[in-house]
């Protein structure tokens, strides 16, 4: 799951003044951030399975069909990831969403 | 607890991602979205920040009269 | 995402003669708590957007049919709640489901 | 580990009304129960418990009988 | 949830010499093993009830053919976790299954 | 974040195993596997590890490409 990277990393290294509260607080945000990564990450994977591969699975090689779905699948779905992101934000921006 | 607040708003993000995707996006002859797509995933999307908008006004009320429904005791 | 309302955050406040391990406890405790609200609420949401709202997504607003079912959804699924609540309590109080 | 068993059931908890009531409730003109949606949710409810607790017995079991299965290694 | 068993338990005890950073970490490895085995659980009964269960719920009891049915498809279910868990290690030990 | 990234990995083997039994496993007149759901397991796994390889490099490249698409601003 290289895909995700190393995340900086930064805070984790336990600097001299830190107290354990701050240290709890930074472990937390990355954690978060992670989270929503791979969580991301696995959404994509299992929309783009369901979307691309036949059900029978009757080889276990992905053909070139189902391999050029998968790239397409995952841009489209970047895509959509950006569009909402964008949604969220204009929403947040405007106070609330309250109807 | 804010950063539980943050990351539920975020699998909310998700959520909402992959489920206006699913019900949007059924062609993958290009590597973006089609037009008829694109306004689908933005209806979606809206629609359903209305809607959570709405239950979750019902959420609230409901938490506040009946404050003794809680998890089953253990 | 106002609706889950303030936890009451004590606890989280540090005071004097609190152990490290005490607060990670307390922590652990309103997490749950606060969990448990969250993924209700998100099951709710979900389980009444598919309900209620038509898959075409002709338009961006929730009409007035779409209005009232959730209203109304949202209310039958907290009584769902509640009777599955009391359900799984005399359970418990029989001391076990095993059959 | 206490805490996180309550999680856990709290989880199972929610698990179980979502599910009961997505095969149980299907009109929305009223704003309670039907009689016959009220009755489906007890037995879909008595059902599954009945079937995790026949499940967690197997469960025991296989865990015991083949304690090497486990998580892939890293 | 019985069928989960006592985790052993060690390392929370708190003996002396332990560092915060080390019991943190024996917490959240703890943990990681427990929350594998109640997702295993919860799938294994999800999937499980989907599979043997009709879904008109005219009884509160599971009759003979369904609890025979949770049986076969709990045995089966352990298989396939076995399966694709050897099948996991060997692609782990070839290095990689990028394509 | 190591422990994090074991916990993701255990989910993602949850998630493959009730994946490919429900895709494959339909019969239940015997307590182990027959040969075809055997093989239908078999594949089902390698295909999914493959897709899933393929997936990481594209998310990959698109994380770099595009590092602003981030979470919402709360």
């Amino acid at each position: 799951m290289s895909a995700f990277g190393p995340l900086g990393g930064g805070g984790n290294g336990g600097g001299a003044g830190i107290t354990d509260a701050q240290r709890l607080k930074a472990l937390e945000m990355a954690r978060n951030e992670m989270e929503y990564r791979v969580d991301l990450f696995n959404r994509l994977a299992q929309t783009c399975f369901e979307k691309c591969s036949e059900k029978r699975y009757k080889e276990a090689d992905l053909n070139v069909g189902e391999t050029s779905c998968v790239d397409r699948c995952s841009s489209k779905y970047w895509q959509v990831v950006g569009m909402v992101g964008q949604m969220l934000g204009a929403a947040g921006a405007n106070g609330n969403v309250q109807q | 607890i804010d950063e539980m607040q943050t990351r539920d708003s975020l699998k909310m993000y998700n959520g909402l991602v992959q489920r206006c995707f699913a019900d949007c996006v059924h062609t993958f002859r290009r590597k973006t979205l089609e037009k008829d797509e694109e306004a689908c995933v933005s209806r979606c999307t809206q629609k359903f920040l209305k809607h959570s908008a709405r239950v979750s006004l019902r959420f609230a009320e409901l938490n506040q009269q009946q404050s003794t429904v809680g998890p089953p005791q253990q």
